[in-house]
């Protein structure tokens, strides 16, 4: 099981700060379909934002473990 | 870290305390200090905005914010730089976002603080809320992809 | 002086209280304060500095002063700017100017707190001394031709 | 009688924070003259000095009236 980590605007579309997805271990792509296609709402944000596997950023190739902690990380707006 | 160079990094949920964080740069051999302090503002164009409220992914907030104070330490040759950002509720007026530098030169001592606050709004994973007057909320998300400069 | 700014300038005897500064520009329409702080360093090249003894035309130096701050108002759009400069001997690590600029956004700010520092060092009447550690006095005219760039 | 007060290094070469001349009125470039030709040791900085008349930076061609306060305005170097 993947636990994804939802902050911001896409906890609030998403109505929720975490996801448990069923994942046997698949690429950083393949678990952004699965999340877009378990909640819609936060589609459109999510192609505009990073993955982090644990707390490093992945790249849509990169590979997520079965018992990954991801993080979304939508665009920023500190300061 | 480079042990020579003073000050540090943080997140708080309080008010930030800016004379802590000037303290915690000062050096002898700092000619120049600079602090910034990033602030609530009222109006934005027509918006009227009665507080802001941020959140951050803290681990990763944090370690982004010690790269961004450590670059900015050997790209500017500073004596010392330090970094605070508040989380939770922020009022009109009260301050979000504090960097302090200090350098042997005043140049290089507003560039880097310039650029600590360039690259906190472009890599480090905070937002802000928007709260208008009338109650509306709105999570500020730029349209601008996002570019994944902040990877390591 | 425009009435709707904040900040003022001055001249004084003993430490400077940039926290009194950084409050006096305070205004709800600022998003970016900026301070600036020039302190006495230990080292200059070789030369070890032990403490800077300033002095003034006052009256044409807070005359000077306060052109420069509200020219610094008017061309960066501030909300508030605040000038003080010590006078008599300043030991190192101490603050001997001090600027606070107040705007909308961060780039005024910074820029404005810049350009402030540019034109104090540029044309207005005030003088340090030098005196190193082994007793050596040294009061500093830059040999650049005077510009004539203060006068009216 | 013009009073000329003198600042930092010039005060120091001088001697003295305060010259007092006779003067019956003239050009600044006159009272210069008058000033580097009373204290020679001063005369290779007050050409790279600025002249104000009363709180008023002058012109070298600009008239000294005869009660005239004037200050010498060696390079500066606050900040």
């Amino acid at each position: 099981m993947v636990v994804v980590n939802l902050f911001a605007g896409m906890a609030e579309s998403a109505g929720t700060r975490r996801l448990d997805l069923e994942w046997t271990g698949g690429s950083v792509a393949d678990l952004r379909r699965r999340i877009g296609d378990r909640i819609p709402a936060i589609a459109e944000l999510l192609a505009r934002s990073a993955v982090a596997v644990g707390t490093s950023y992945a790249a849509d190739t990169d590979h997520v473990p079965g018992d990954a902690d991801v993080a979304i990380i939508p665009p920023v707006s500190g300061g | 870290m480079d042990a020579r160079s003073k000050g540090e990094v943080s997140l708080v949920d309080g008010a930030i305390d800016h004379a802590a964080l000037l303290a915690s740069v000062a050096a002898p051999d700092a000619g120049a200090t600079v602090l910034f302090l990033g602030t609530t503002r009222r109006h934005t164009g027509d918006v009227v905005t009665e507080r802001l409220e941020y959140e951050a992914h803290q681990p990763m907030a944090v370690r982004e914010l010690a790269r961004l104070r450590n670059e900015a330490v050997s790209r500017f040759s500073l004596a010392g730089c330090g970094i605070v950002h508040r989380l939770g509720v922020v009022g009109v007026g009260e301050t979000s976002v504090a960097v302090a530098t200090a350098a042997a030169h005043r140049r290089e001592a507003f560039a880097a603080a310039e650029w600590v606050m360039e690259e906190i709004k472009r890599s480090v994973p905070i937002w802000k809320c928007d709260e208008s007057a009338v109650g509306d909320r709105r999570w500020v998300h730029p349209e601008a992809v996002f570019d994944g400069g902040a990877a390591p």
